[in-house]
């Protein structure tokens, strides 16, 4: 089974997620994009990782999911801030960056 | 075997991502999200990266995603409202994206990789992707990066309480409402 | 080479039988489970029986043996119906999933040493221990689809507390094993089990022990943390839409985590399939031990009354999980001192 | 053990100093001087046992260079934080160290009234270690960090009191001055790196005589630029000027910077980089020369003013120039050993000079100053003490060893024999403005300071007052104020300067000609390389010379006894007879005005040209022009700054993909 293939899904995956960030409003969706993103990058990660046969593609890939689950956090912790504060759910209507 | 493994969990994967993008209500974008993580857990299986496989099902599928579904419940399903501020976007940004996969995928195909040379599956060291060998990695090699994500996940936790808890003199003390 | 996993090169794995063994030996594991739960249901509602001073079932068959088969025979026959609110695929997916992961997680508990050509369990992975975490987290899913998906606001509570509940307990459960695998080196249960030739884990981890066990407790819904169902606050949590089979399949996932919860515990701290006599009495041992702490499982029920929400939030995070941490904090310290 | 005792000394002025920098607001005043003390003391009793490590050593091998870690490894140039251990750097450390700590106990008591205690000792303390690590350094980076720190030291102890606009302005010359000279420093580091590959002493003074030929242009280059980094740091000619305003310190600053220590960091230079100098003796014969002629001004300058500071200040500029030339001209470890004698008469004369001026409430005019004797007895016999020894008077410290430097120019003939004709001159006027200073202010019919010290015991309280300016001094940061009354009463003063003065005395016993050479013997490890290693006058010669420096230190002091004692008159006559002269003496030769001239004018008149045109065209336009630039750079892109997440997304996308197809076409 060759490599390129993995990374070619992997292209997909990104380009998918991409996608999401652009055309979806609502900010907990932008993030699940976000993460198909970093998965996307996660695979293509492990794809080199086997065909060289050099594990450090694998911690890479494992920092990148605690980044991600650090990002979520907070990222999360905003959705929850904007609910509470009744403004609407919408990355274009909050585009003042101010509370 | 390994093709039919590949193609299963590759449409799998893909199906999920796709579905989280179109589907309406965030909470089944979130389900759909969780199936892709499990489809492409398998992936990973097949690129011999067992631990990492277990750890994004544990991490991800049974952490964050949480964290996603709760937020979603939370929230509320709302469904975006028709009227978009940018319309053009929708028919931009899947173009510039699929654009984007046609230029990785050549590079990809084409000339990039031929060049580094496809080292067969036989060329793996034994243990490849078991929890020892990369406790071993991360522990020695790449320990500052550890200990940095370690803080980092310290400060995340950190920032979500202060974003998301509740503080009871938003409504006392400021007038305007808006606590630092 | 990596060793051919269904003709995958999946990944290393210590030992692999051929493939029909394979298929044989999850046909035998999956039986034996299978037969067991019944027995299980039939002898809880008999203990708690007794611990209450009454008779218990025993009216089907000698001594109310009859009693499972005839509950089966009864949620059978009900009609199959779905509220009119609810989702209708993730519906009907909810008690599947739950049941899938508990069927799949019995994979890895094992119930003796490899034997001639035969590993006495499903596989040995090097993973191990993650393996039932992964599918712990799976099973989740199935609770919070059942209650999301039921359309009801009683479900979707109990479903959400299940959710707050499973995600805290699961730390304090991780971090009460991490001493056992520091000291057995390994996460591959075979290995720990074989790592207590001269000790059980029970002894020099019994904090880890006891915060496995009620830990073990809040990730099955068992009283005193069955909050999810609570029927006295939530009529029966995220089961409250189900009838028929549909609500069975909950149940029996439920005993049948308790079941794999207690093979853990076994492996993991009570030496595992270890006992006098010959090898072939493995499987016997470690089935011993498993029902053995099932029975502790319904005695606690019995005996303790439910807590509060909030009772149980500040209890896993501020007193379980700290402990858990110092466990491991002094585990380590002395792992590397010795 | 030897490396070892030498990092200890280097470390604990830096922990005291540390100690009470950090620890000011907690420790009491007595005990941040006690531990500013114990510091300087325990680094004098580690520089002992260094020496005692040392000399267990064979002769040929009486150096160590020790390394605590690599300090920069850059393009070939490896520095260590290393230092080199000889008897001349131990020599160095002995003295500093103790003549360091005998201030330091002066200045305890001497201080006492003052605000900034704290700050005062963590600052000699600093000093003390600057001078250390610029005496211990085992590399020419080394020697620039401690030149540079002992800048920065003087600075901060003349400016002490910096409420005090001349004691700021005071301090501030002296830190341009020396900085000035620390880029000559800089320069001759530089060019040894160039032309040896190395700045370490050791492989630096080996692979010199290889690489260079005698007086080739670059190597008498690198020793000018020494030269320069010297002659600030000694305040030799032209950079003198800086040495007399100094004076604005506190008396113990003066003592200890501008006589004892730092003003001798120029001496040491020479002598450590001898090996360079004898390849160019140009460059040795140029400071040889510069020595005399400052030896000879200052001594001149020191005639005529009346400030009591600054004519000692004055004297010790002259007596550094008998050690440049003592070093110029080969006669190192005479150098050295002036170095030593000096030391410890002209701390002792400032040590001296503080007691009365603080009797004087901090008045330095010796006109107004008459009849010690009586009402500070100590004092006066301290200061009569400085001065035989200043004076060369025979059997004195300064006898021995001034007058062996001018023997050995008169031993090496020919040109040198000019110079020893001038420093003859130069010590009869040693000895008159040495005992100008006793016969002005001990005899006769005492003042009202001294009246009244006679009287009550302790000294008039007056205002505080700048002598200079007539403000009046602010008393809050650090300046004695009107309960000051120490004059000499205290113990730590009686103390210090009881060991100077018995020091002054028999200080040169240890090196009589044909007796005992202990100092000779003692640095002849370090110097043994040299050419003029055995070449020194017979003893016969040098008895000669110290009968002709008798005779001439007591001729000047007759001479000094007629003029004001027998016919005060005269002097006043003098004055009138010969204005211009005295003008000339009394303005430091106009020192400081050609500097001016020279220098500080077209400097500021550069200044005010690339103000008027550079800046305003050149720079404010092209400011202009940036921020025009920016300006209208950011009307262009404001339009992307939306607001809008997704259109960034769609921007970054746009930014990958432009990447992308750039890479991919140049692979093509």
């Amino acid at each position: 089974m060759d490599i390129e293939w993995y990374l070619v899904l992997s292209a997909l995956l990104f380009a998918t997620g991409f996608i999401g960030v652009m055309v979806r409003r609502n900010p907990v969706v932008i993030l699940l994009c976000l993460e198909l993103m970093l998965s996307a990058g996660a695979l293509a990660l492990l794809a080199f990782s086997r065909m060289l046969g050099n594990q450090d593609g694998q911690v890479f890939v494992l920092i990148v999911l605690v980044v991600a689950a650090c990002e979520v956090v907070v990222g999360l912790g905003l959705v929850v801030a904007m609910y509470r504060r009744r403004l609407p759910l919408d990355v274009d209507e909050i585009k003042e960056l101010k509370g | 075997m390994e093709q039919i493994a590949f193609f299963v969990g590759a449409i799998g994967a893909l199906g999920a991502a796709f579905a989280v993008v179109i589907v309406k209500n965030p909470f089944y974008s979130v389900l759909a999200l969780v199936i892709h993580l499990v489809f492409l857990a398998g992936i990973f299986l097949l690129l011999m990266a067992q631990f990492l496989a277990a750890a994004l099902i544990v991490v991800y599928a049974g952490a964050v995603m949480v964290l996603y579904v709760f937020v979603a419940a939370y929230v509320g399903g709302i469904e975006e409202p028709k009227w978009d501020s940018s319309p053009e976007l929708r028919i931009v940004g899947p173009i510039l994206a699929v654009a984007l996969f046609i230029a990785i995928s050549i590079a990809v195909l084409g000339s990039g990789l031929s060049a580094l040379g496809t080292p067969g599956p036989d060329d793996v060291p034994s243990g490849f992707g078991t929890p020892e060998a990369v406790g071993h990695l991360m522990m020695e090699d790449f320990l500052i990066a550890f200990e940095a994500a370690s803080l980092l996940l310290l400060i995340a936790a950190v920032a979500a309480i202060v974003l998301a808890g509740r503080r009871r003199e938003d409504r006392k003390k400021l007038p305007g409402g808006e606590g630092a | 080479m990596p060793d051919l996993v269904l003709g995958l090169p999946l990944a290393d794995t210590n030992f692999v039988d051929a493939t029909w063994i394979m298929i044989v030996k999850s046909l035998v594991i999956f039986i034996v489970i299978l037969s067991l739960v019944p027995l299980l249901l039939l002898g809880e509602r008999k203990l708690l029986g007794r611990f209450q001073q009454r008779y218990g079932p025993n009216r089907v068959g000698p001594y109310g043996m009859m009693q499972p088969l005839a509950d089966v025979g009864k949620l059978l026959s009900k009609q199959a119906f779905r509220p009119k609110g609810a989702v209708p695929l993730l519906y009907e997916l909810a008690p599947a999933l739950t049941i899938i992961s508990a069927v799949l997680t019995l994979a890895i508990l094992p119930f003796g040493d490899v034997q001639g050509d035969v590993g006495f369990y499903g596989i040995d992975v090097p993973i191990g221990i993650l393996y039932f975490f992964a599918f712990s987290s799976i099973a989740f899913y199935g609770l919070l689809l059942g209650g999301w998906a039921s359309g009801s606001k009683y479900s979707f509570l109990g479903a959400m507390r299940s959710a707050a509940q499973l995600i805290s307990y699961e730390i304090a459960m991780g971090l009460s094993l991490l001493g056992v695998v520091m000291m057995a080196g390994s996460l591959s249960l075979v290995d720990i089990v074989k790592a207590q030739g001269e000790i059980w884990y029970v002894v020099p981890q019994i904090v880890g022990f006891l915060i496995f066990l009620v830990a073990g407790f809040a990730e099955t819904n068992r009283p005193p943390f069955d909050l999810p169902e609570a029927d006295a606050e939530l009529v029966a949590g995220y089961g409250t839409e189900y009838g028929g089979m549909r609500f069975g399949s909950f149940m029996f996932a439920e005993y049948m985590e308790m079941l794999i919860v207690s093979g853990i515990a076994s492996t993991m701290f009570l030496g595992g399939w270890m006992g006098p006599g010959p090898p072939g009495l493995d499987p016997v041992w470690m089935l011993l031990k498993m029902i053995i702490l099932t029975v502790f499982f319904i005695w606690i029920r019995a005996t303790l009354p439910r807590f509060r929400y909030d009772q149980l939030m500040s209890f896993g995070w501020k007193i379980l999980l700290p402990i858990a941490t110092l466990n491991v904090l002094v585990t380590a310290v002395l792992v590397v001192v010795t | 053990m030897t490396a070892t005792w030498a990092w200890l000394v280097l470390l604990f002025p830096l922990l005291g100093s540390l100690t009470i920098g950090f620890g000011f607001k907690v420790l009491p005043a007595r005990v941040a001087g006690l531990i500013g003390i114990s510091a300087i003391v325990a680094a004098f009793i580690c520089g002992i046992l260094a020496l005692i490590g040392l000399q267990g050593e064979p002769s040929e091998s009486r150096h160590v260079a020790s390394s605590l870690w690599e300090y920069a490894n850059v393009g070939g140039l490896r520095i260590d934080l290393g230092i080199y251990v000889d008897p001349l750097s131990i020599f160095m450390v002995l003295v500093v160290t103790g003549v360091s700590s005998l201030i330091h106990i002066y200045s305890y008591s001497y201080m006492k009234s003052d605000q900034g205690y704290h700050r005062f000792f963590s600052y000699l303390n600093f000093f003390v270690f600057s001078m250390l690590v610029l005496v211990l350094g085992g590399n020419f980076i080394m020697l620039i960090v401690g030149w540079a720190l002992v800048g920065f030291a003087s600075y901060a102890l003349i400016s002490y009191w910096y409420r005090r606009n001349t004691a700021t302005k005071a301090g501030m010359k002296a830190f341009v001055i020396n900085v000035v000279g620390d880029i000559g420093l800089y320069i001759a580091a530089i060019l040894i790196f160039k032309n040896l590959g190395s700045v370490d002493y050791g492989t630096v003074f080996e692979k010199a005589p290889e690489v260079f030929t005698t007086n080739e242009w670059e190597i008498v280059a690198i020793c000018l630029c020494l030269l320069v980094g010297a002659f600030a740091k000694s305040a030799q000619m032209p950079f003198h000027t800086w040495l007399a305003d100094a004076m604005e310190g506190p008396t113990p600053v003066s003592s200890l910077i501008h006589a004892a220590t730092m003003v001798t960091a120029g001496v040491y230079l020479i002598a450590r980089c001898h090996s360079l100098f004898e390849l160019a003796p140009t460059a040795a014969d140029v400071a040889a020369w510069v020595g005399l002629a400052t030896l000879m001004i200052a001594g001149t300058i020191a005639i005529a003013v009346t400030d009591l500071k600054r004519i000692i200040a004055y004297s010790t500029m002259s007596q550094i120039g008998y050690m440049f030339v003592g070093v110029g001209i080969g006669a190192y470890s005479a150098g050295m050993f002036h170095l030593m004698t000096h030391a410890f008469f002209k701390a002792l004369l400032f040590m001296a000079a503080g007691s009365i001026i603080s009797a004087m409430a901090n008045m330095q005019d010796i006109d107004k100053m008459k009849g010690f004797r009586k009402a500070m007895p100590f004092t006066a016999a301290m200061l009569i003490i400085g001065a035989l020894a200043l004076s060369g008077f025979p059997g004195t410290s300064g006898w021995f060893s001034k007058d062996e430097i001018i023997d050995f120019a008169h031993f090496r003939g020919g040109m040198y024999d000019w110079m020893w004709a001038g420093m003859l001159i130069g010590a009869f006027m040693t000895a008159v403005y040495s005992f100008r200073i006793i016969f002005r202010i001990l005899p006769g019919p005492a003042c009202k300071e001294a009246e009244y010290l006679e009287e009550h015991g302790h000294v008039i309280h007056g205002e505080p007052k700048n002598p200079a300016t007539g403000e009046l001094e602010d008393t809050e940061v650090g300046y004695p104020g009107e309960e000051h009354h120490i004059a000499e009463q205290a113990g730590g003063m009686k103390f210090a300067m009881s060991v100077l003065g018995i020091l002054a005395l028999i200080g040169g016993l240890v090196q009589v000609p044909g007796v005992d050479e202990v100092i000779t013997n003692f640095l002849e490890p370090t110097f043994e390389d040299s050419v003029f290693a055995h070449m020194h006058p017979s003893t016969h010669e040098a008895w000669v010379g110290l009968g002709e420096g008798a005779l001439i230190s007591i001729l000047g002091i007759t001479f000094t006894w007629f003029l004001y004692i027998r016919r005060p008159d005269l002097p006043v006559k003098f004055r009138e007879r010969f204005r211009a002269v005295h003008a000339l003496c009394v303005n430091k030769w106009y020192g400081d005005e050609i500097i001016d001239f020279l220098i500080v004018s077209p400097v500021k008149a550069f200044g005010r040209f690339c103000n008027r045109v550079f800046e305003r065209f050149a720079i404010d336009g092209a400011t202009a022009g940036v921020a025009g630039l920016t300006r209208s750079a950011g009307a262009a892109v404001r339009d992307m700054q939306s607001g809008m997440l997704r259109g960034y997304a769609v921007l970054m996308l746009f930014g990958i993909l432009a990447i992308a197809i750039y890479f991919l076409i140049r692979s093509i």
